[in-house]
């Protein structure tokens, strides 16, 4: 039977153009666009930097108003979390990939993890936290539930939280410097003046001897799977205890996890729009394709599918209930002063993306997503305020004493931010955007070598009379 | 996948479509052994009927026993399927394409078997239709939809039909393969009737690669609200202690995953040791599923430890006695300590090594093992919560499941194998068209020295690349 | 006037493509003839023309659907016969919102899958010319036409070099 | 006599005796199936009202406490919503009913009562043949396989409502044909029977004076928020009995 195509074992094999010219192609390419600095470049980074001086100055305003009155800390913190949920949740779109070993990811990762400098910024704010935190000793809920035990330190939940975030950004460093390395070296051996200088002094003679190219994927799947662990367990910690014990009754044990998955969500979206602006003004146009965006607009619609899921289940249950002190943690968050805001919200973060993220044309777009990134983080930030700004003023009125809250203890109107509020809002977020431009300039934001390795497993093949792509995979 | 055998499509057919068209020696005795644990199941629970529940252990304070933990255990098995085919399929794993309609088949009958316990535990079974469908229309009085037993019919009955006619639809072209192969003429113009003269054109082949991944993304939000409804049918509850938590439903789901993926890996096993499928389930199936398990573990891991946490957070008396009940006392605390041990502590560790990912048998085992925790944990979810000392003094109990309630319990193991094993003698428990694609499909890249296995991918068409420049 | 398809069986992917150049040249446009295949080939493999469809309007008009009816069920029997339960309003939303998502699940899946099996031109009654060796891997194409042009045809088939004989049927 | 009744109960745990009358009474108004010993060890026993005992104090002064538990008649009950078929739930009176012939016995409202005052039928009641004729022929005797509970005697709330309106005569307050049985049987009086909606009804003024601040009134689980429809009055004296909270 010869002539029977099912008995044809074929042993199909495919050539890849990975010659060493398409490799210093792309190499040359990237590097080139990477030397360019526009001067757009430095007029948009003098904007942000007089804005995040602006939010220095705020930032002293606030500690000089000293700490006693918690009620009026609510936006401070509420910046704190929204930082926390987008810069220090971006890498995630570089790890989880990764680990799945998909394709898409090659541009996007390493502009995921340059986010994680952001972080530091997370750390200067959280300091004055430390004081604003209730110790154990006034009898607070805490998640640490030996009430007054003895022999624990009644600070403990602050240096939990402290040692987890600092843990978190010095990942998050490791993980960048981590994959960075053979670029570096690329910098190293490429690049020209300071840069030259410095990607001598990180990358830490790096030759790309293939021990070294295991190391470096083995320890970059390890600290991506800490990372992702850590950064659960900082979203666990911020929402019990920067949030919820300040609100009597509020015993929501899912909070956490939806906490940390809308960490995820806005992580998505600021890739998102950071892939956007790359394209459109960063010149790596011929790198980031459609289906970058195509893959992140599917996560997105995920997540915002997730999100409607997991804030029902924490409604429903509650709503179904019926308990007093529940009905109270609802008319807080909800219904009462916050409700418009939180249709706000609701619109922004789920109905939008949802609505249009099924239609495959707009995941398929460039500026889709770029909207919709930009809707989800509008809407996270709004969601950090309504929720912060709430249980603090709820915490302002010491009622952490209490297991219940009654329904007259709810605030009948949401608190107005000081000027200084304002200015560590807009300044902060501008400093961290300032932080990621800046590290653009030394650290390639499309990697290099990422691209190169591609070039072994991507291939265009005639597939009799059509033409289709080949992918492998590696490992 | 690494090593890998190029089969052809004649090749293919015959290996998977023996033990349909002929009969194993061990069917017969398997099939009548099985029929006969169902029908002593059936038996059991008529017995139950003409006799009212006070057969059963059940009792004033524990109103719910096995029966709704069974329930709560099948649903979980049966999102197995949609975990494994959907998520899969939309994510392009290579390595689905032999599992895939094990798993959708495996749903389908434990949903079935889902559905027997809560509609047998019911005071007056001959009057169970009237739990979903109007009870009397001169009163025009329908069911409560504010009740979470009115959502159950819905989320299930929504996803038991979503879930078959996936598999039906999937099932198309291989019924097409048995059309052709069959050599009785009845038998022929059966599988004629089924095959809906399914003939293979490009139109049909793009509509089938379409369904597998529309109807995916279409039943997986279905899947996720199934066991959300069935974990509020305990979450809405404030009267019973460690019932009413915000975390249930997800918690659930990761259990429902955690277990049913167990039960896909024990099912290749079998496929392997039963009918001898070791040239298209390779140890790499086992490999990947392994690593999904260590991930889906860990995570449903995280979320039992939140959801005691959050117990103990709440510094109520009675949910603190209720955990120490549920994980001290006896009976329950040695049953707690196997289900930690054997759905988590035992397994996890050991699907860190590559031997044991790569070894079926290993797999078998260790998968069991999650699947009797998982048993335990639902046992140790619904009981303890009732049986718990409440403030009224007087009322608080104790229960054993009577022999009546375990025949029923076994007889839903007994009737999933059976279906199984029913369906398997039909239709093919492997996707041939697929795993014919997949051995289209696939290509190898040369670098250097090292050979690498590599796909034609059609998620993102050409010309998608083309129209990008 | 009666229909009568023509099928020539081929083993290679490429005579197969072949036969359909042969087959245009002699005058047969699209929808005349068929690639039957026992395998999903990537699309465009034999130069045929992308098959159009609307599958992804189905869900949609199904989950309209099956949202209205479940609407109507649950406002409809909460209104019709209102009973107070537990302090619950007549009209519970999220109560409601359960059924009327499950009720728009079910209503787009339905309808996929009728949409599935219309858009993929089945059941199909009469299976024209077909032959079992295509499920065994080789590769079909069929043609449709009047008696009169069925040698036509068949010398277009036989040119690309078909395996085995050629194989008549009625539509 | 206003238009909507609203009924409800005050239970002075101060007078009870523990005489457990009321629950005899109740058997024999409601014809709730006899209990025997076996039910009792099955754990499967009726009691629509039932007489919970706390002891107090350290041998040798040690004082028994009682407290009478019946159907609370939840404003916002737990068990009622949770009824796929409606067989439970708040009619216009005030009053949590359970409609027998609905009932398909999925004991989801057991589950859900914080009170355990929900009884399921697991066996077919019976009867001895000498009591067959003593069976209360104005309700209903259950079947196997259906919840029941506490009704506040729901037959003689209509009844005597019923007969006040064909004789057109005010209904008044406390008349022994509109008591529940219990109430009847008490004879501590530790058990007022009234309408919460008429302002000058004993139960309202009872009501009034002890759930203001300091009085003596408490709800069972006030913090589960279930508005329930029985007040309780504490212990006065030396020693108060906290009452079961949540």
């Amino acid at each position: 039977m010869v002539n029977n195509p099912g008995d044809r074992v074929l042993e199909p094999y495919v050539e890849t153009d990975n010659s060493v010219e398409t490799r210093k192609a792309v190499s040359d390419g990237l590097l080139g666009i990477h030397n360019i600095t526009s001067n757009r470049f430095w007029q948009f980074a003098a904007l942000f930097g007089i804005m995040f001086i602006f939010g220095i100055v705020g930032f002293v305003w606030k500690l000089s108003l000293g700490f006693d009155d918690k009620s009026t800390w609510g936006y401070y913190v509420a910046v704190f979390a929204f930082l926390m949920t987008t810069s220090s949740a971006a890498p995630m779109v570089a790890i989880a990939p990764r680990i799945a070993n998909s394709h898409w990811r090659r541009p996007i990762s390493r502009a995921a993890e340059i986010w994680t400098l952001a972080g530091c910024l997370n750390l200067i704010l959280y300091i004055p936290l430390i004081w604003l935190l209730p110790s154990l000793e006034n009898g607070r809920r805490s998640l640490w539930f030996y009430g007054q035990q003895e022999g624990v330190p009644a600070y403990s939940p602050h240096i939990w939280a402290t040692l987890a975030i600092v843990g978190l950004v010095l990942l998050g460093l490791s993980l960048l410097w981590l994959s960075t390395l053979p670029d570096f070296a690329v910098l190293r051996d490429q690049g020209e003046g300071w840069k030259k200088k410095w990607g001598g002094k990180l990358a830490l003679g790096w030759r790309g001897t293939s021990a070294q190219w295991n190391w470096q994927h083995h320890r970059m799947g390890v600290v991506g799977a800490f990372y992702f662990m850590m950064l659960v367990f900082v979203h666990f910690f911020i929402s019990v205890e920067f949030l919820m014990v300040h609100v009597p009754g509020w015993i929501d044990s899912l909070y956490p996890i939806t906490h940390a998955h809308n960490a995820l969500q806005a992580g998505v979206a600021t890739v998102m729009l950071t892939m956007f602006f790359l394209r459109q003004f960063g010149g790596y146009k011929d790198y980031i394709g459609l289906d970058q965006f195509w893959g992140l607009g599917k996560l997105l619609l995920a997540l915002s599918l997730l999100w409607f899921w997991f804030w029902f289940s924490s409604f429903n249950v509650f709503w179904y209930g019926g308990k007093p002190s529940e009905q109270a943690v609802l008319e807080l968050l909800v219904k009462g002063p916050y409700l418009y805001l939180f249709i706000t919200i609701f619109i922004l973060v789920f109905i939008l993306p949802w609505f249009t993220m099924i239609w495959n044309p707009v995941r398929r777009s460039v500026w889709g997503p770029a909207i919709l990134a930009t809707s989800v983080l509008i809407g996270t930030l709004l969601d950090r305020i309504r929720l912060y700004v709430a249980s603090w003023d709820v915490a302002g009125r010491s009622m952490a004493k209490e297991l219940e809250m009654k329904m007259q203890d709810v605030p009948t109107k949401i608190q107005t931010p000081g000027y200084e509020d304002i200015f560590i809002m807009v300044g902060f977020i501008a400093g961290s955007i300032l932080i990621f431009m800046l590290a653009t300039r030394l650290i390639p934001a499309v990697n290099l070598w990422e691209q190169k390795e591609m070039l072994l497993y991507k291939a265009e093949i005639q597939f009799h009379r059509t033409k289709v792509t080949v992918m492998g995979k590696s490992r | 996948m690494q090593e890998h055998t190029q089969l052809s499509h004649k090749q293919i057919n015959e290996d998977l479509l023996k033990d349909v068209l002929t009969v194993p020696k061990w069917w017969l005795p398997a099939v009548s052994f099985l029929g006969l644990v169902v029908l002593t199941g059936l038996g059991a629970f008529f017995f139950m009927m003409y006799h009212g529940l006070g057969v059963t252990g059940l009792n004033r304070p524990v109103m719910w026993g096995v029966f709704i933990a069974n329930f709560v255990f099948w649903i979980g098995i049966s999102h197995a399927g949609i975990m494994i085919s959907a998520i899969l399929r939309l994510t392009q794993a290579e390595w689905r394409r032999p599992i895939t309609r094990a798993a959708e088949v495996m749903t389908v009958f434990s949903l079935i078997a889902a559905l027997h316990t809560p509609l047998m535990h019911v005071g007056r079974p001959w009057r169970v239709l009237y739990w979903i469908f109007p009870y009397d229309f001169s009163r025009g009085i329908w069911p409560n939809v504010r009740s979470p037993f009115v959502w159950d019919p819905s989320a299930v009955g929504t996803y038991l039909i979503a879930s078959s006619l996936f598999v039906f639809v999937c099932l198309l072209p291989d019924i097409a393969i048995l059309r052709d192969r069959a050599k009785k003429p009845i038998v022929k113009k059966i599988y004629a009737q089924m095959a809906l003269g399914f003939r293979g054109t490009p139109r049909q082949w793009k509509l089938q690669i379409l369904a597998g991944i529309l109807l995916s993304a279409l039943v997986l939000p279905v899947f996720v609200s199934v066991h959300s409804i069935v974990s509020w049918d305990f979450a809405v509850l404030i009267g019973v202690e460690g019932w009413h938590s915000t975390i249930f439903a997800p918690y659930f789901i990761i259990g429902a995953i955690h277990s049913g993926v167990s039960a896909v890996a024990m099912l290749m096993a079998l496929s392997v040791w039963l009918y001898g499928l070791d040239k298209y389930i390779k140890p790499d199936h086992f490999d990947a599923i392994a690593r999904l398990l260590i991930v889906v573990a860990t995570t449903w891991f995280f979320f039992f430890f939140l959801e005691w946490v959050y117990a103990l957070y709440t510094l109520a008396p009675p949910e603190i006695a209720l955990r120490e009940l549920q994980a001290f006392q006896w009976p329950y605390g040695p049953l707690f300590a196997i289900f930690i041990i054997t759905s988590f502590v035992i397994p996890v560790p050991l699907w860190l090594f590559k031997r044991v990912r790569r070894s079926v048998v290993w797999m078998f085992w260790t998968t069991v093992l999650v699947n009797i925790g998982m048993w335990l944990e639902r046992f140790l979810i619904v009981i303890p919560g009732l049986i718990r000392r409440t403030h009224m003094t007087f009322d608080w109990g104790t229960y054993h499941p009577s022999i009546v309630e375990i025949l029923i319990v076994v007889e839903t193991f007994a009737f999933v194998c059976l279906g199984m094993l029913l369906f398997a003698k039909v239709l093919p428990l492997i996707p041939l068209f697929d795993v014919k694609e997949g051995m289209v499909n696939r290509r190898l890249i040369k670098v250097g020295r090292r050979v690498i296995p590599a796909t034609i991918r059609e998620g993102l068409p050409h010309h998608y690349y083309e129209k990008k420049q | 006037m009666a229909k009568r398809s023509v099928l020539g069986l081929y083993s290679e992917e490429d005579s197969a493509a072949d036969a359909l150049d042969n087959l245009r040249e002699a005058g047969f446009e699209e929808g005349d003839y068929e690639i039957l295949t026992g395998v999903p080939y990537p699309e465009g493999t034999f130069g045929e023309a992308e098959p159009e469809h609307k599958l992804y309007r189905w869900p949609l008009i199904g989950a309209a659907c099956g949202f209205t009816i479940a609407l109507l069920i649950t406002a409809g029997t909460e209104l019709a016969y209102p009973l107070i339960t537990g302090g619950k309003p007549i009209l519970s939303i999220p109560a409601m919102a359960i059924i009327m998502y499950e009720g728009s699940m079910l209503g787009a899946i339905i309808f996929t899958i009728i949409g599935i099996i219309f858009e993929s031109r089945l059941p199909r009654i009469f299976m024209g010319a077909y032959s079992e060796k295509i499920t065994e891997g080789h590769i079909g194409v069929t043609v449709t036409t009047e008696e009169t042009r069925t040698d036509i045809a068949e010398t277009a088939l036989n040119k690309a070099g078909t395996d085995g004989e050629i194989i008549r049927g009625w539509e | 006599m206003v238009d909507s009744n609203k009924w409800g109960m005050v239970v002075d745990i101060d007078r009870c005796t523990g005489c457990q009358g009321c629950v005899v009474a109740c058997q024999s108004e409601n014809n709730i199936p006899i209990n025997l010993e076996e039910h009792f060890n099955q754990r499967r026993a009726i009691q629509w009202i039932r007489i919970e005992r706390y002891w107090e104090g350290e041998y040798p002064d040690v004082k028994a406490r009682f407290i009478p538990i019946m159907c609370q008649h939840c404003g916002s009950a737990p068990c009622e919503p949770v009824c796929p078929v409606y067989a439970t739930y708040h009619n216009n009176e005030g009053l949590n009913v359970q409609v027998y012939n609905r009932c398909i016995g999925t004991r989801f409202c057991a589950n859900g009562c914080p009170y355990h005052v929900r009884f399921f039928n697991f066996w077919e009641p019976e009867w001895p043949e000498s009591l067959k004729n003593q069976l209360n022929p104005d309700v209903t005797v259950r079947s196997r396989g259906i919840m029941e509970k506490c009704s506040f005697c729901v037959q003689r709330i209509q009844r005597s409502t019923r007969e006040s309106e064909r004789d057109n005569e005010i209904l008044e307050d406390g008349d022994r044909g509109l008591n529940p049985a219990c109430v009847n049987a008490c004879a501590s009086n530790s058990l007022i029977f009234g309408n919460f909606n008429d302002p000058d009804s004993t139960v309202s003024k009872m009501k009034e004076d002890a759930m203001q601040e300091g009085g003596r009134g408490y709800r069972l689980m006030e913090n589960l928020g279930t508005d329930t429809n029985v007040i309780y009055l504490r212990k006065v004296g030396e020693s108060v009995v906290e009452a079961p909270h949540g």
